[in-house]
């Protein structure tokens, strides 16, 4: 039962040299390549407001384009894709309690107008 | 969060700094309490201060008793009586259950862990300075103009300027403002000290159920507390500065207080009653010589309660008209919450059954912890029926509802839990004949103040009314609660009585006076300051227990050879020699721990506080004049700003002190050279501890037994 | 034991109880408590259980001697699944019929037979406003029986809550936000209720009736409050002409509307005034001695409220008394 | 289990003197936990910011709206701005990780810069606002937006003070390569506030907000 518990918690205990502790860390390179992506994303955001075709989808490609560079900026620069996953899980929940939370509260006010669900 | 970041830039090499003031050295005396980081001292300066705070709650309990005890009362005002269950709201919640809270996590959690102390020391000093000086904050408007008044919960716009012009909401806001920072500093700090600083071998399925119940807890308050920081924001926005957030003329929408408010304050509830399920269930396997009836599922359905305490909130607001849909999903998620707190009930009926149950003081506690939480509970799922939750809401049969949850439930926790680790903080005992008698005052008095208003509440009697005409059939059971109320001051009364005997005619505790299973019991009491000679390893759950027993082929337990029962009562010079299971102060200096020095700055930056907050409320009438608000602020600058220039460990200074904490001899027994104060946290303690003592504490030193479970 | 529950039952039932909400007198307020009944009951079984469990073990288990040594259980899987999936099922059946009637009771009321009204929560009184019949009234909700009652529920200053508990649940009166909620009574009387939500200093006292006419009742109610007030004719009625006067004067005309005479908003319509049984928030009954006490100094006699006190002498309070009492 | 065993015997390595080795049951620093539970619950914080914009979006029954006053093309270099100082921010971990004390003091300025000027950026939007009547007080939208992105300036504001603190102990030569965590537990911070942008930015600005009375 307990085995692999003790396993687990003494890999964590072991000391970690420090600095470049946890695994493959991305070089300046990857840093760099990643800005620029964030930059290109952030200039189709711009171009997206800019454009004037159905507003529902413009926003929802708004949305998920907010969603991919805030999901780059945590895994790459705040190397949540490398490091210890308690943070990964700890910074999740507190991510994931709140936009589930915020947004059945709006909903609950009226401010999702889902007109495909008949009761909404 | 400065703080915490560059606190550790400036702790290693900073032999030579400048320093503001001379490191406070005082092993005892009133400054070694101010500047103390000592997680122990912080417990009791926590517990203590929310005593108080109960009898101030208490006191004002009171008051709104006597009011209602006949119809059209006339004891109190109607102003004053709108202050009086607002602050005694605000109170039980805010200073009573929630610090009591946390002078458990503080005490105890680095000892069950098998820690030093926790993560990090001196944030946790700033927790209850800041927490101590929000109360007083709160408590200074009953001087200066009238206290809160709008209900603990607030709604907007009642509370808005417009219908609530005096300072008394101001109070309120920068009020729980203050003690918001208190509980989320102290959340980060105990998350990080039960994730970081476990002694070797304790899994986290190896944890007490205190501690995961704990972990739990201030998760919960490491989300919560912010949602209530930005409401209270608004709140103030609108208060000072003319915003409109809940506004109705301005478009602004009433409901969204509510929202922010539950949102907060359902998981609040249960940050309320986790530590004391922790704690009941950590006495209940004690006196029932059993081990707690399924651990792990007990583990499991603290942490689905504090999940599903996230979906619930809308309860609080059935009769708000958020349409059918909405009432409906949140009538159904608040119903299944009591499937997880169903399991931990019958657990701890598991736990008692087939147990040999001794009914000391704490024990009564815990088992009237079962059966009145229960109560509780199950009116709440009445309340989950949303439909007739429009006839119970805002009636007395929520006030018996909750009461029997908080009071039922926390506090019959929290008090088994006083009783059961008194001898663990003070080394000595409370005394049983008393307990009891506090008990079943206590209990009588409880059932005779909150099962009448069951009824109240269902014969239509309205919460939050200073008066009530006659002729409504109400006035035989407010008579009845009235003197239940007043039977349970007297049980407080003999509390006081108990702790005050306790201190003249001292019965001297032993390490391990209940025969307890978790590692507090390991080492004296009142522990050294520096908890273990020697970080523990821990092998099982319930290690202590294992070290002393084990099961034979039928399951019965029996004792281990080579160890013999610990008498659970010790004499004067016992005590004072320490010999074997003593306080600890016949024990050579464990050499190498490095506990963190103590430190004025905790103090000083948590004083700025209210004076900002005074800056606040004032400021609004000088016409916007902050000065006094940016003076608090520049206090809580330059004390975080010396915080962070302070090395947390003073090196090389080998202080004499011996202020093993708690009880009286904290203040007396100094002199008997025990190590500096430096390093910071077990873990890192560990690692300095060249040569290791004997382990003359493990008695007999059966770290591992081969038998598992 | 058996005196307490004599003595429960005593008190509950000896004594008549105007805002008990387990005595549903009228149909919607029957859904709910016909709801609750069968859940009272699931509640009861488990309080039992557990107290009984508690007790039992207490009694049972109870340490006779220091040398014993119980077997070591640690838990029982079978069990523990067992008390998770029983409750989670019994709460499922309740579910279920928790959902039935919250849709049942949201269905909004239509159809020529509904009763419309509007209800306006004011600290610390209510407004209740017929849009199809045209009255204006207070405190008092007259409705007929056996009619389905529709209320559109608003507030003008902070949150009440409408609750007459005999006859519905209470639901919120919100600033900028409109509910709904509806109630019917069975039979012709008065029933109690009050404002539920914390409203501020003289929310005690913010209490409310409904009163249930048969239909010829209704009709004339309808009549009597939809007829234009008269003017007191000053050489016939001199106090009461005094007093229309001096209703201008002092100022209560700029917060009471008379139909035909002022027009303030701030407090209670008085058009109709005699056609209420109770004032202020229903905290009195009307007559002239309450009357008097009432404009001698209202925030005595109601902390709080909103009117003030205008320090009239005895003899303006006789003469607006005088013509108040016209206002029928 | 007899497995067991081995765990107690693992121990005596733990104690092993063993300098600024992180001797914790995660392995993680406690400060670098405890910053990222702090970052977990200024989710909720921020959430909760959020959603009230959200909720009050179209609601006003005064101008000035959104469309009215919003300058995208402003607003969308100042975002430029403070992404890219998530940027020199990483870089500046890692040089320090490297143990390239100059390179760390430059990326760190430059952090502190960009920042800078995303707040000089706000400053000057909020002033332009208020010429053109949109205070707190004028309506809901004003209320939401100058209590979200103040909020959210006070964060960036709070972000360099640390960078320059940061910068300040490295010329002062007690920011050595082994305390590199102390920069990496900086730019945590600072790449939240950075995330949080990100989202401010589609949500308040790049999002239309639908006008009042319908449409
Ligand atoms: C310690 C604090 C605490 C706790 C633990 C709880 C627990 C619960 N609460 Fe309570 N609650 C409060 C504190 C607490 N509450 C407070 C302070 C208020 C009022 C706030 C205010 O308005 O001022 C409130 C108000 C409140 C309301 C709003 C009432 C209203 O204003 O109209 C509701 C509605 O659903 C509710 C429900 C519940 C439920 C379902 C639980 C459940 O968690 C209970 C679960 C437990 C059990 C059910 C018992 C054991 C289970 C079994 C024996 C299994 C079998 C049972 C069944 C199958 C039924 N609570
Ligand atoms: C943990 C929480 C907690 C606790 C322990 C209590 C304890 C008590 N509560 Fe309270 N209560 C609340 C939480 C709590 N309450 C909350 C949240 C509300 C809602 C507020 C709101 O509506 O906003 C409320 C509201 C509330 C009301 C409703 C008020 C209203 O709606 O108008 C009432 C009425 O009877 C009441 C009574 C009591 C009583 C008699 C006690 C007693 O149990 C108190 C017992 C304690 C003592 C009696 C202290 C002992 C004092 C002495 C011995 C004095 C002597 C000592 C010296 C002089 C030094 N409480
Ligand atoms: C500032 C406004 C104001 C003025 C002036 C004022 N009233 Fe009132 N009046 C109110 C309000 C508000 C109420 C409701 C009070 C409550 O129930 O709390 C009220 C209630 C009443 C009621 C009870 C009505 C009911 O059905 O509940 C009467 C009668 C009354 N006023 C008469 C008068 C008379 C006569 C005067 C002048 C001498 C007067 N009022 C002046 C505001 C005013
Ligand atoms: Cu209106 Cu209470
Ligand atoms: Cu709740």
């Amino acid at each position: 039962m307990s085995t692999e518990a003790i396993e687990e918690s003494e890999a964590h205990r072991r000391p970690h040299a420090e600095g470049g502790e946890h695994g493959a860390h991305p070089t300046e390179a990857t840093y760099i390549k990643i800005a620029m992506i964030l930059a290109a994303v952030t200039g189709i955001e711009v171009a997206l407001y800019y454009t004037s075709f159905n507003q529902q989808a413009t926003n929802a490609m708004l949305i998920a384009l907010a969603g991919i560079k805030f999901v780059m900026v945590a895994a790459y620069f705040m190397h949540l894709k490398f490091d210890n996953k308690v943070l990964r899980r700890l910074f999740t929940t507190g991510f994931i309690l709140a936009s589930l939370c915020y947004v059945a509260y709006l909903w609950t006010l009226g401010v999702f107008k889902l007109s495909f669900l008949p009761w909404a | 969060m400065t703080d915490v970041s560059l606190a550790p830039a400036a702790s290693s090499q900073a032999a030579a700094e400048p320093r503001l003031l001379r490191r406070p050295l005082h092993p005892t005396g009133i400054w070694s309490w101010l500047t103390t980081i000592d997680h122990k001292r912080i417990g009791i300066l926590y517990g203590g201060t929310s005593l108080l705070f109960f009898l101030a709650g208490g006191i004002e309990a009171l008051l709104i008793r006597l009011q209602l005890a006949r119809p059209n009362g006339t004891v109190i005002p109607a102003g004053l009586f709108n202050e009086l269950f607002t602050m005694h709201g605000t109170t039980m919640i805010f200073l009573v259950v929630m610090p009591l809270s946390a002078a458990f996590f503080n005490y105890l959690v680095p000892l069950q862990i098998g820690a030093r102390d926790v993560a990090f020391p001196r944030l946790n000093a700033f927790s209850y300075w800041t927490f101590l000086c929000g109360g007083l904050f709160l408590y200074s408007s009953f001087l200066l103009g009238g206290a809160p008044n709008g209900g603990w919960f607030g709604y907007a716009p009642n509370t808005t300027v417009t219908f609530n012009p005096g300072h008394n909401i101001d109070f309120w806001v920068f009020g729980l403002q203050i003690l918001g920072i208190a509980s989320t500093v102290g959340a980060v700090n105990f998350v990080t000290t039960i994730l970081n600083l476990r002694a070797p071998g304790m899994t986290l399925f190896r944890m007490p159920i205190f501690t995961w119940m704990s972990l739990v807890a201030n998760f919960l308050l490491l989300f919560a507390m912010p949602i209530i920081t930005v409401a209270l924001f608004l709140l103030m926005f609108d208060r000072n500065f003319g915003s409109h957030f809940f506004d109705p003329t301005a478009g602004g929408n009433a409901i969204l207080w509510q929202h922010l408010f539950w949102l907060f304050g359902h998981p609040e509830v249960y940050i309320l009653i986790l530590p004391a399920m922790g704690m009941v269930s950590e006495i209940i396997p004690v006196f029932a010589r059993k081990p707690l009836f399924g651990y792990r599922v007990m583990v499991i359905s603290g942490i689905a309660i504090g999940f599903m305490g996230w979906g619930v909130w809308v309860h609080h607001m059935f009769s708000t008209g958020l349409g059918p849909v909405a009432v409906s999903a949140f009538s159904l998620s608040t119903m299944f919450i009591a499937v997880p707190t169903g399991v931990k009930i019958f657990n701890w009926l598991g736990t008692l059954h087939g147990g040999s149950l001794k009914f000391s003081t704490p024990m009564l506690f815990a088992v009237g912890f079962v059966a009145m939480f229960t109560i509780g509970g199950l009116s709440g799922v009445t309340h989950a029926v949303s439909p007739h939750d429009r006839q119970q809401t805002d009636t007395y049969y929520v006030v018996a509802h909750f009461h029997y949850v908080l009071f039922g439930g926390s506090l019959f926790g929290i008090m088994g839990g006083i009783y059961y680790w008194w001898p663990k903080f003070f080394g000595r005992f409370l005394n049983d004949r008393l307990g009891k008698f506090h008990f079943w005052l206590w209990f009588i008095g409880f059932n005779m103040t909150f099962g009448p208003m069951h009824l109240l509440g269902l014969q239509g009697m309205p919460r939050r009314i200073y008066r009530y005409p006659t002729g409504m059939g109400w006035d035989f059971w407010n008579m009845v609660s009235t003197i239940g109320a007043f039977t349970i001051a007297t049980s407080v009364l003999i509390f006081i009585i108990n702790v005050y005997r306790s201190t003249r005619h001292p019965v001297y505790a032993s390490s391990d006076p209940w025969d307890g299973r978790s590692l507090e019991w390991s080492i004296p009491s009142p522990p050294p300051h520096y908890n273990f000679a020697e970080v523990p390893v821990v092998t099982h759950e319930d290690d202590y227990w294992h070290r002393k027993y084990t099961e034979d082929a039928s399951g019965r337990l029996v004792r281990l050879e080579g160890t013999a029962p610990i008498p659970a009562v010790i004499t004067a010079e016992e005590r004072a020699n320490g010999n074997g299971h003593g306080n600890g102060h016949g024990h050579d200096d464990p050499p190498g721990i490095h506990l963190p020095s103590p430190s004025y700055f905790p103090l000083v930056a948590s004083t700025g506080l209210p004076v900002m907050a005074y800056g606040m409320v004032y400021g609004r009438d000088a016409g916007q004049n902050y000065v006094i608000t940016a003076i608090g602020a520049l206090i809580v600058l330059v004390g975080l700003f010396a915080w962070a220039m302070e090395p947390s460990v003073e090196p090389e200074e080998h202080v004499e002190s011996g202020d093993a904490p708690g009880g009286p001899e904290a203040l007396t027994g100094g002199g008997d050279g025990q190590p500096a104060l430096v390093g910071a946290g077990a873990g890192v303690d560990a690692e300095d501890d060249g040569e290791r003592i004997p382990r003359d504490l493990l008695r007999g030193g059966q770290t591992e037994s081969e038998e598992e479970r | 034991m058996a005196t307490l529950v004599a003595v429960l039952l005593g008190a509950c039932g000896k004594t008549t109880m105007p805002q008990d909400a387990l005595d549903p007198q009228g149909p919607v307020a029957r859904k709910l408590d016909h709801l609750i009944s069968p859940v009272f009951i699931v509640a009861g079984v488990f309080f039992v259980l557990v107290q009984f469990l508690t007790l039992f073990f207490a009694v049972r288990y109870r340490r006779r001697s220091e040398d014993e040594a119980p077997v070591q259980v640690h838990g029982n899987a079978r069990l523990e699944l067992a008390w998770t999936i029983v409750p989670a099922v019994i709460l499922f059946a309740v579910a279920v019929g928790t959902l039935t009637v919250i849709a049942d009771i949201n269905r909004p009321a239509k159809g020529a037979d509904v009763v419309h009204v509007d209800v306006i929560g004011h600290q610390w009184w209510w407004e209740f406003h017929y849009p199809t019949e045209g009255v204006t009234t207070a405190n008092e909700l007259h409705v007929p029986v056996g009619r389905l009652v529709a209320i559109t529920l608003t507030s003008k200053d902070v949150i009440h809550s409408f609750w007459p508990p005999k006859l519905a649940g209470k639901i919120d009166a919100v600033p900028g936000r409109l509910n709904h909620m509806s109630l019917q009574a069975d039979k012709p009387g008065t029933y109690y209720g009050q404002c539920a939500e914390f409203c501020g200093m003289a929310h005690a006292d913010m209490r409310l009736r409904v009163v249930a006419h048969s239909a010829g009742d209704w009709a004339k109610w309808v009549a009597a409050n939809t007829a234009t007030p008269r003017l007191p004719i000053e050489s016939v009625e001199a106090k009461a002409a005094a007093g229309s006067t001096l209703f201008r004067q002092k100022g209560c005309a700029s917060c009471h509307t008379v139909e035909g005479y002022s027009k303030g908003t701030v407090g209670p319509n008085l058009s109709h005034l005699q056609q209420r049984k109770v004032f202020a928030g229903a905290i009195f009954e009307m007559n002239d001695e309450n009357l008097r006490k009432w404009l001698r100094n209202p925030p005595k006699e109601k902390p709080g409220s909103i009117m003030p006190n205008l320090n009239l002498s005895e003899d303006e309070i006789t003469n607006l008394i005088a013509y108040l009492d016209t206002l029928k | 289990m007899a497995t067991d065993a081995p765990a107690v015997q693992a121990e005596p390595a733990l104690t092993a003197p063993e300098a600024h080795a992180h001797v914790t049951n995660t392995g993680l620093s406690n400060e670098k936990l405890a910053m990222w539970a702090f970052l977990g619950s200024e989710c909720l914080l921020f959430g909760a910011l959020i959603s009230t914009y959200f909720l009050y979006r179209g609601r006003s029954p005064v101008g000035p709206y959104p469309k009215d006053i919003y300058d995208i093309p402003y607003t969308s270099v100042s975002s430029f701005v403070l992404l890219m100082s998530s940027l020199t921010m990483v870089l500046a971990l890692a040089a320090i990780q490297r143990g390239d004390s100059r390179r760390l003091r430059v990326w760190l300025l430059a952090t502190a810069l960009l920042g800078s000027s995303f707040i000089a950026g706000q400053v000057y939007e909020f002033t332009t606002f208020i010429r053109e009547g949109l205070t707190l007080k004028t309506n809901l939208f004003g209320s939401s937006f100058f209590v979200l992105t103040g909020f959210h300036g006070v964060h960036v504001t709070v972000g360099i003070v640390m960078l320059l603190s940061l910068w300040t102990l490295s010329m002062r030569g007690k920011l050595p390569q082994e305390r590199a965590e102390v920069v990496e537990i900086a730019g945590l911070y600072w790449h939240f506030v950075d995330v949080v942008w990100i989202v401010i930015f589609t949500v308040v600005y790049l999002i239309p907000s639908p006008t009042p009375h319908g449409g």
